[in-house]
């Protein structure tokens, strides 16, 4: 087949509703494009805009943030602190020359099994029109990805699992 | 990334055709165990149904025989399998928490089966995200909090009334607050019910009389639930208990008080402002609890300073003008909310004249109007006090089914209406017209009340009404109320004159439903009514562990329903009871002490109240037990001092890893470098 | 041996260097003084909330931070169109005199120090602080450090740091001063201008009194005749906060003078493709390569260069001190106004004057009732456009220039910073020491190139600020080269 | 230090500057009497801000000949490059000094922009710069006597750890004066060192631990720039809708900023565990941002959180202010001058 | 002092003079400033737009572009008549809905060298200006003989607040404001049931039968209140109520004499201001006799008020409160 570029994507959804907009679009059998992987979160509140520069740092070509509608929140209101975050991360990546299209926030009910799908096809097609993103060439880096997953970043919390649940 | 290496299994399943079908699973396992192997791998198999008990019995084996220390299954979603594998590790002899769940099928197989080698590719890295996840899993042990046996049940309707007396009655303590002065809430002040037409107050008393004397209830009328702290097991209700100005220990609730009471108002409660009241009143004979309010707005003495008529001739001398509200701090296990629903103000349709126009009446005024008790003695007159209606036209669906006011519908308008029509026939005989847009009588008898009405010769007319005035047109309207309707079965327009309107209002979430869903911590629809934990499954609970709901306050529904939801709801409160003890998931999130600055960033971020400052040490802390594990907090401390077990950065960031690493590229096949710099 | 240009440990080292062709005789054919990075600021700076230029190009430079500073926060008063209260704008200036009197010390003692102190031909190893502290003593060593210490804390208490200070605000300044904090700076200002009496001094004992500095400051070698710049309040004294820029002539004729909103009409700057510094020169003379004299664009503006634009100093001690130099270089008074000095290494002394003025000013201001006025930071609602603001740093005018859009974010930021005045100038004093100092290949020593160092370091260049990229300190190379383009001589100077 | 066998009693201290301001040597020399001490304890074997070396002197030293470098600006070009690998042969313990060497600092912003940009506007379209046939500094240029050169700048600005392993980082723009000597005095009285990698001279929690404001709970409806309002005194200034990093910013100055009426702009970097402080800041921040709600619709919603966030001038260049370069994006993929996001 | 563009249409021209004469000289005493629309034209009518939509909306937004602001926010654009009202507000919300119109539009509207960016016009009516802007307090200071004893029936007809765009400013099924205004001005409002009925519009011209009979109703029904005049906001309704009100007297052998009049020309009277300047005179049912009752304490007054039935004989039932009432 002719070389036509696949972007990957990263998603990242909450527990209660678009993860189960995606189990839903599973169980109703609907295709889309297999560029997306999803990682569950308990609630998109729980979305660290960390993540979303990680993943892109480390060579996703965009990245799809999706949670419960506005007042459906399981968490009551955390997805209004995301789509805050959203915005500011958004107005943050524009300076650094990420355009929109690449990070979506986007919501989906349990029940939205066919427009969570269709978001995600709309969405491949639009990052594969504005092509790789590539970071590890612009940050000048080989690709490599040590400096997404820094022992740094990780050391802390090793001291603190007991602590968690005590 | 790991740090001492894990020894990881991983577990392909076939789902009988249903990923094997799209999947190369053998591929998928072996490039596992291949290509995984530095990330811990240690075995990877691929099995046809990794449910099946003998699937189960694979992990638990390695687990011994491999000693395994973390478990990896892609299979379907973890939405129905998690708990299952999770069970499968415990019985190994691994901790739950230690296993991860991928899913491949509603992910990969079940949406992408047109493309079967990006399917495969897409498994493998989702397998490996998984893989690289599990490695900073943790052991959990779930958390158990002791559960208070004592109930708050908010509002003394029929629901809530219900409720406390199911909990009481099998030996458990309950407080009952309710806002008004006494309890029994709108059923009290209806005349008759549908579709027995046996009396409101009959059924309702006995029962009110129950709660005012039973031994495990704590009743507080005239008092409201001010704020919630605590969580499951664990709840303090602090509670206004507002001023009567009457001396509970001393009151006999004789009455006296009342008759001399020199200042009549119009009774906006429970007369629904048909009738008056006086300034020191009890709402109605039966009031439970027996005592009065005074109500100092209307006070002559609270007003001019002088007049102490109640105080000077209560014999008890139970009159006490200095009397303050109490605040009472409740420690409870379960939280029961029944505070019922407002009636839809008919004034919001000004073209049916309600106000305007005298002898347009709402329901809850017709209920009063017939009630024997009420402020004509049942009889139903126009607004003149005398005049008995000869055609009475009542009109359904008012501010409900309305996109203008509430698309719902409030469910107990037609029965109501059918009762208000047989009613009026009974009453005064009168010419009785419904307007209806469907007729809605689901449930036992219901239809057949419906019929039962139509015998009796009510004309029902099917269609919205355009206005009601009292503008007349043509001989035969003067001095009456004319309802333009466009009769939909006749298909034309029609001016039905009359001489009394009912106004058939539907319900609506109380005026301060948000202010309360916050002070419990639970959430509200669109619409304003409370949201249940599962529409269908289970209807009495909240998102929020130890708070439960029970009739209008969760969606408009007639009596039965009400009090069914009552009994439901206390069911659930008397489980929780009995387990004494409750475990609950441990994803939490936690407070690494020695890393908070006191910024309080987070403080606010809580909707569970489980973030607290702690002044003394000038840092934050997290009740786990209110916790309920979103991880808002920790995406939003600055210094990362808060963290959360199963979604915790480590987590979150080597299953992204895993993903980037191991992507190949977005489909599965080889991506080609571009230059720096981008666009 | 190999050739100095592709010898990578020539391009590791320092941050400037000097390149002396010698010819056939071994004599100096050229010496190119070279300025090899570049930080640009003025595009990074695009984009960045206007408000935030006090806090940001004070990074330019660590050691005159302060300079920019208030550089940044007097352009956007012009930028916002707010005029600071007088409280402002003493509060402003006090601050900066304390930086002035803390500077001036750092350069004399601690870099122009050794070359009088030691002298010239003092081995590299003690050519500095420590070295000078031995010589003259621990007490005046002490003396020093505290002086800067002091200093130093004055600039903490009102700018919020030590170094890189934060408090300027369009129309005003983010902290006031308190009563109690006003009674320590009077004490420490009369410190300071004892301080000042005493290097002046110290400078007449160790300097005057030795006749081969003397010999040294009148020597040609360290002689240029150049335009001078400078700002003066409106009797023509000597201003370093505020005041019109007066630029003379060699002939001690007013050449012109304009508010430093006009800059662009008198200066621009020119380019060479062998430094990433810009030379700037007086336009209405033009740019006649490395030149002096009055047909040559190039200006000066150090503090050798304010005295010379000025008609005179605005305190009295200075004024004292002020006439004495004029008087002691043998400077004539036409119409009651000196002649200008053109020996470059009276910059030293001038640079003392300067500080006792500083001192005084301070004193001046901090027993100004209205320095403790609480009310210093207004709030400004006015739309941004474009504004101009300038000081006098320790080495040179200092101009700011910004374009914003409604929003206050920038659109276009220019700066033409204290050194870069003078960047032509050192050139062209380099070449001559070295011309001068090296004849016939004669064996180059380490005291000899020192001399040339000297030259330069008169100046006292900071190319942080000149390059915006480079450290406060000027870190010198001096490569000697024959013919062949062989190194005679490498020799390193680090300040 | 004892045991890192020197010779002559003297531990041998080396300190060095690459793209940077001079702010940390004036922070050095501001431990003022201290110099003494360390003129005392330290034999000074590189020192260029105030002592007069070559570079071949460091050459000839043996590898881990210097005990302790302190190395301050950020890796601009190759130059820079080669000299932080030289010192990191030469030394024991390599520290990056102050926020430069540590994370890029202000120079970093230059991130945000291209280097192609960057020489436009110095040389090309420059109000005062008389440049009509087009001058630019070019790497060689041949002249009358020989040729002279300029070493190439590197289009993105490094932090020293991305070029060399670093042992330690004093972190700060720059360094306070009392931390510079306090980490200077354990070494001198051979306290053991912690392991590397630790953050010297710097507290282990947030500015706020130190700042003497009172804080509550956070809420902000909208954000003000510091000359759009009058902060109340002695109150939290990002509870008054002026951004302070302080929350996202290791303790160790004495929150100096903020007592002034200033928000904490960052120069002390991130805390443990965090490598971005950008990101952890605007989470922060966005999320104790008070305004709509759920019932508003979500269009409106959106407008209403719009129009709110875009009270924050120029996010980048605020939450970025001094660690770009250490950020996990590290620079701009356009010449971005913040307003356009789209590659031009 | 308050400026808005204003745009009276064609009828204030001709028949409804007296609108435009009362209008004007009200908004001097409220200190709001009309400054009419250069060259503007017909806003279409009510048939226009039922024929040919491009031409129609061309036609309207060549005054919404007239009357655009060459500066800063949107102009503020005054109609009295609800037909340009309506009209006028229309165009503009299908303008800013379909820029594929707009864009059209503004093609034609080029030929004439203009442009309009559809929302840069804000349409107000009249009265809503006045109750909204100037507020009822601020034309109760203006009030020097007070209407008492008038009995006005207010009539709003359909196309003020029928269908509303730019967001409704009074109950579109049953409205008050002017039924407040009057009040404020001191006559008796009467609680005028068909008060947003249709007039007939066009039909006078089309089916008379129709039209009179429309016009019979509102006529009846205040006579049935015992209304001394009808107060209107819209030239079509006082054109159809006062001059076929003889027309339906004969066919239906009625005999109504109820003058219609603006309802800016009552509150000219009320400020004091002759009744020449009110345009008072202009009516073909003379309005005078009417008028001269302005002070007549009349008895029936009271029980004839809308809030006659609250009057309580001892066993009548309380009406519920309304919300102004408390």
């Amino acid at each position: 087949m002719t070389e036509q570029f696949e972007p990957l994507i990263i998603g990242f959804t909450c527990n209660w509703c678009s993860y189960r907009a995606a189990d839903l679009a599973g169980t109703s059998r609907l295709q889309y494009p297999p560029n997306v992987r999803l990682v569950r979160l308990m609630c998109s509140g729980r979305l660290d805009p960390g993540f979303v520069l990680r993943a892109l740092a480390g060579g996703a070509d965009g990245v799809l943030i999706s949670g419960c509608h506005p007042g459906e929140c399981h968490y009551l209101e955390q997805n209004l602190k995301t789509m805050r975050r959203y915005w500011l991360l958004r107005r943050t990546l524009e300076q650094f020359g990420v355009e929109p299209e690449r990070v979506r926030l986007v919501w989906a009910s349990a029940a939205e099994g066919v427009r969570l799908a269709r978001i995600i096809e709309e969405m491949v097609e639009e990052v594969r029109a504005l092509g790789p993103l590539n970071w590890p060439a612009v940050a000048g880096e080989n690709g490599d990805l040590a400096h997404v997953l820094s022992p740094q970043a990780l050391h802390k919390e090793e001291v603190s699992s007991e602590e968690v649940v005590a | 990334m790991t740090q001492e290496k894990e020894r990881i299994g991983v577990y392909v399943c076939h789902c009988g055709s249903n990923i094997a079908g799209v999947v190369d699973v053998e591929e998928v396992a072996r490039w596992a165990a291949e290509e995984l192997a530095d990330q811990g791998v240690v075995v990877a198999r691929d099995y046809k149904f990794m449910c099946s008990s003998l699937g189960q019995e694979l992990i638990e084996q390695d687990i011994e025989e491999q000693g395994l220390t973390r478990v990896v299954v892609a299979a379907c979603s973890p939405h129905l399998h998690e708990q299952t594998f999770r069970t499968a590790c415990e019985r190994g002899g691994l901790n739950p928490y230690l296993s991860e769940l991928v899913s491949i099928r509603e992910q990969v197989s079940w949406v992408h089966a047109r493309d079967k080698e990006a399917a495969t590719a897409k498994a493998k890295n989702l397998i490996a995200g998984g893989v690289t996840r599990v490695a900073y899993h943790e052991p959990l042990e779930s958390l158990h909090v002791p559960i208070n046996e004592a109930t708050l049940v908010v509002g003394g309707g029929i629901a809530g009334i219900q409720a406390a007396l199911e909990i009481a009655d099998s030996g458990f303590p309950v407080y009952l607050v309710e806002r008004e002065p006494s309890i029994g809430g709108h059923m009290a002040q209806f005349d008759k019910t549908f579709p027995t037409l046996d009396c409101a107050a009959c059924i309702l008393t006995p029962k009110m009389v129950s709660v005012g004397s039973h031994p495990n209830i704590t009743l507080y009328t005239w008092s409201e639930v001010e704020k919630v702290d605590g969580y499951v097991g664990n709840f303090t209700a602090t509670v206004r208990k507002r001023a009567r100005y009457v001396d509970e220990s001393l009151c006999t609730g004789c009455g006296i008080c009342e008759e001399k009471c020199p200042r009549k108002v119009v009774d906006e409660a429970f007369e629904a402002g048909l009738g008056y009241r006086k300034a020191i009143y009890r709402p109605f004979p039966q009031a439970v609890p027996k005592y009065p309010v005074l109500d100092p707005e209307n006070c002559t003495y609270f007003e001019k300073g002088k007049c102490k008529a109640c105080q000077i001739l209560c014999p008890t001398e139970a009159i006490d003008f200095e009397q303050e509200d109490e605040l009472l701090e409740l420690k409870v296990g379960n939280i029961i909310l029944a505070t019922g629903y407002d009636l839809f103000d008919a004034r919001r349709i000004p073209q049916y004249g309600y106000g305007r126009l005298p002898n347009v009446y709402t329901s809850l005024e017709f209920e009063r109007l017939c009630n024997a008790a009420g402020p004509t003695d049942g009889e139903v007159v126009l607004r003149d006090g005398r005049t008995h209606p000869e055609s009475v036209g009542i009109i359904h669906c008012v501010g409900s089914r309305d996109k203008n006011y509430n698309n719902y519908c409030s469910v107990i308008c037609c029965m109501q209406s059918l009762k208000f029509a047989h009613l009026v026939k009974e009453h005064t005989g009168a010419d009785v017209y419904n307007f209806y847009i469907d007729m809605r009588t689901a449930f036992k008898d219901y239809d057949e009340f419906y019929q039962r009405v139509m015998e009796e010769g009510v004309h029902f007319v099917r269609g919205r009404v355009a206005e009601v005035t009292d503008a007349a047109r043509r001989p035969g309207e003067e001095d009456k109320l004319i309802i333009q309707v466009e009769d939909t079965f006749v298909g034309r327009q029609r001016r039905i004159p009359v001489d009394m309107v009912i106004l058939s209002a539907g319900l609506e979430p109380r005026h301060d439903a948000e202010a309360v869903a916050r002070t419990f911590g639970i959430s509200c629809s669109a619409n304003g009514w409370f949201i249940e934990k599962h529409p269908k499954l289970d209807p009495v609970a909240t998102m929020t562990e130890g708070v439960f709901i029970a009739g209008c306050v969760q969606g408009p529904k007639d009596i039965p329903s009400s009090v069914a939801q009552g009994a439901a709801a206390a069911a659930r409160v008397l489980g929780r009871i009995q387990m004494e003890e409750l475990a609950l998931e441990p994803v939490r999130a936690g407070v690494i002490a020695d890393y908070c600055s006191g910024c309080r960033i987070c403080n606010d971020l809580c909707p569970f109240n489980a973030i607290t400052f702690d002044e003394e040490e000038q840092i934050t802390e997290i009740n786990p037990a209110l916790c309920q594990g979103c991880g808002t907090c920790v995406a939003a401390c600055p210094s990362a001092a808060i963290t959360g077990t199963q979604f915790s950065d480590r987590q979150v960031l080597a299953q992204l890893e895993g993903l980037l690493r191991y992507s190949g590229n977005g489909a599965g096949r080889q991506r080609e470098a571009v230059p720096a710099g981008g666009g | 041996m190999q050739r100095i240009s592709i010898d990578p440990i020539t391009r590791l080292e320092g941050h400037g260097k000097i390149d002396i062709f010698l010819d056939g005789e071994g004599n100096v054919a050229n010496a190119y003084f070279i300025v090899p990075e570049l930080r640009g600021f003025e595009q990074f700076c695009v984009g960045r909330p206007a408000e935030e230029m006090p806090r940001i190009t004070n990074r330019i430079c660590g050691v005159c931070p302060e300079a920019h500073h208030v550089a940044a926060t007097k352009t956007l008063d012009a930028l916002y169109r707010v005029t600071p209260s007088s409280a402002v704008r003493k509060l402003r200036e006090m601050f900066y005199m304390a930086f002035y009197v803390t500077d001036h010390t750092t350069h004399f003692y601690a870099l122009a120090g050794p070359d009088f102190v030691l002298g010239p031909d003092a081995p590299a190893a003690q050519r500095n602080i420590l070295g000078v502290i031995h010589k003259v003593g621990l007490e005046v060593g002490r003396q020093v450090i505290e002086c800067r210490q002091r200093n130093h804390h004055v600039i903490q208490v009102l700018g919020g740091r030590g170094v890189h200070p934060v408090a300027g605000l369009p129309g005003g300044w983010s902290r006031s001063l308190r009563p109690e904090e006003r009674e320590e700076f009077e004490e420490i200002a009369r410190q300071n201008v004892d301080f000042g009496l005493f290097s002046l001094q110290l400078f007449e004992d160790l300097v005057l009194g030795n006749d081969t500095y003397v010999d040294m400051i009148g020597s040609d070698a360290f002689t240029h005749e150049t335009y001078y710049m400078g700002t003066v309040d409106e009797k023509n004294r000597v201003n370093f906060y505020d005041g019109d820029i007066r630029v003379v002539g060699p002939d001690g004729k007013e050449f012109v003078k304009y508010p430093p909103a006009d800059y662009l009409k008198h200066i621009a700057e020119h380019v060479e493709p062998w430094t990433y510094l810009k030379f700037p020169y007086l336009k209405e003379v033009g740019w006649n390569g490395f030149v002096d004299g009055p047909e040559s664009g190039v200006y000066c503006a150090t503090p050798l260069s304010r005295l010379n634009a000025a008609d005179g100093m605005a305190t009295p001690k200075a004024q004292e001190a002020y006439e004495k130099m004029y008087e002691t270089l043998g400077s004539r008074r036409i119409n009651g106004n000196y002649q200008p000095v053109h020996y470059r290494l009276a910059t030293h002394w001038a640079r003392l004057i300067e500080l006792l003025y500083a001192a005084e000013r301070m004193l001046e201001l901090v027993t100004d009732p209205e320095i403790t006025d609480p009310d210093v930071r207004p709030v400004v609602d006015t739309t941004p456009d474009e504004g101009v603001g300038s000081v006098e740093a320790p080495r040179g005018t200092l101009t700011h220039h910004y374009w914003t859009d409604e929003n206050g974010l920038l659109r276009k930021v220019n700066l033409i910073v204290g050194t870069t005045n003078n960047y032509a100038p050192i050139a062209m004093s380099v070449k001559k020491a070295a011309t001068e100092l090296i004849r016939g290949g004669e064996v180059v020593t380490d005291g000899l190139l020192n001399r040339v160092e000297m030259a330069f370091r008169a100046y006292d260049p900071c190319f942080g600020c000149a390059t915006h990229s480079l450290p406060g300190q000027m870190p010198l190379q001096v490569v000697v080269k024959d013919e062949e383009g062989r190194t005679i001589a490498d020799l390193k100077q680090f300040c | 230090m004892s045991e890192n066998g020197k010779s002559n009693g003297q531990g041998k201290l080396a300190m060095y500057w690459a793209a940077s301001c001079g702010g940390c040597e004036i922070s050095f020399l501001n431990i003022g009497l201290r110099l003494l001490d360390v003129d005392e304890a330290f034999d000074v074997v590189f020192l260029p801000c105030v002592a007069d070396f070559k570079v071949d002197d460091v050459r000839g030293y043996d590898n881990g000949y210097i005990d302790l470098c302190l190395f301050n600006g950020a890796i601009r070009n190759s130059e820079n490059e080669a000299m932080a690998h030289l010192l990191r042969e030469k030394s024991k313990i390599m520290v990056a000094f102050g926020s430069c060497a540590y994370e890029g600092c202000i120079p970093a912003l230059a991130n945000l922009t291209t280097q192609e940009a960057t020489l436009r506007a110095i040389y090309l379209d420059n109000p005062s710069t008389d440049n009509a046939d087009a001058v630019l500094p070019q790497p060689r240029t041949a002249v009358a006597e020989g040729e002279l050169e300029l070493p190439e700048l590197y289009e993105t600005v490094k932090s020293l750890d991305q070029v060399v392993e670093v042992d330690y980082t004093i972190p700060g723009c720059p360094p306070e004066a009392t931390q510079i000597w306090a980490v200077l005095q354990a070494v001198i009285d051979g306290v053991e060192l912690p392991p590397t990698g630790t953050i010297l001279g710097a507290d282990r929690l947030a500015l706020c631990e130190e700042c003497p404001l009172t804080r509550d709970v956070k809420k902000i409806d909208r954000f003000y720039r510091p000359h759009e309002k009058i902060p109340e005194p002695d109150v939290c200034l990002l509870e008054q809708g002026l951004l302070c990093m302080g929350p996202a910013t290791r303790a160790g100055c004495g929150a100096l900023c903020p007592q002034v009426g200033m928000g904490c702009r960052g120069c002390y970097g991130p805390l443990d565990g965090v490598e971005d402080q950008g990101a952890r800041m605007l989470s922060a921040v966005a999320s104790v941002m008070d305004v709509g709600q759920s019932t508003d619709g979500e269009a409106a919603l959106e407008r209403k959180i719009q129009e709110a966030v875009d009270t924050l001038a120029d996010p980048a260049g605020t939450f970025y202010r001094f660690s770009m370069a250490h950020s996990l994006l590290r620079r701009a993929r356009t010449n971005g001058d913040g307003r356009d996001g789209r590659p031009e | 002092m308050k400026e808005y563009a204003y745009y009276p249409g064609c009828s204030l021209e001709k028949n409804a003079h007296s609108y435009h004469q009362s209008l004007i000289a009200v908004a001097r005493r409220l200190n709001l400033n009309f400054d009419e629309v250069e060259d503007w034209n017909c806003c279409g009518a009510t048939e226009y737009i039922a024929l040919a939509v491009l031409p129609a909306y061309a036609l309207v937004a060549r005054n919404l572009a007239l009357a655009a602001p060459t500066n800063g926010d949107p102009a503020q654009l005054v109609a009295p008549c609800s037909a340009c009202f309506l009209n006028l507000s229309k165009a503009d919300e299908y303008l800013q809905r379909r820029p594929d119109m707009a864009q059209k539009v503004n093609v034609a509207l080029a030929e004439g060298g203009l442009h309009y960016d559809p929302g840069s016009v804000k349409v107000r009516h009249l009265l809503e200006v006045i109750v909204r802007d100037v507020g009822f307090d601020a034309v109760a200071n203006q009030v020097t003989q007070p209407l008492t004893g008038l009995r006005v029936a207010p009539y709003y007809g359909c196309l003020i607040v029928r269908p509303s765009f730019n967001g409704a400013f009074d109950d579109p099924e049953y409205p008050t404001t002017m039924d407040r205004l009057l009040d404020v001005l001191g006559a008796s409002v009467i609680d005028y049931p068909v008060k947003a009925h249709c007039c007939g519009g066009h039909m006078t011209q089309i089916g008379e039968e129709i039209a009179l009979e429309l016009l019979r109703r509102l006529l009846k029904s205040a006579a049935d209140e015992e209304a001394d005049v009808i107060a209107t906001l819209c030239p079509m309704c006082q054109l159809n109520l006062d001059a076929y009100q003889d027309a339906v007297n004969r066919h239906f052998g009625t005999d109504y004499h109820i003058p219609i009049l603006y309802f800016t020309q009552l509150m000219a009277l009320a400020f004091g201001l002759l009744p020449e300047a009110a345009g008072i005179g202009q009516e073909f049912v003379e309005a005078r006799p009417a008028l001269a009752r302005i002070g007549s304490e009349r008895e029936e007054e009271k029980k004839k008020s809308p809030a006659r039935a609250r009057r309580r004989d001892k066993d009548a039932l309380p009406m519920p409160a309304m919300p102004e009432e408390g």
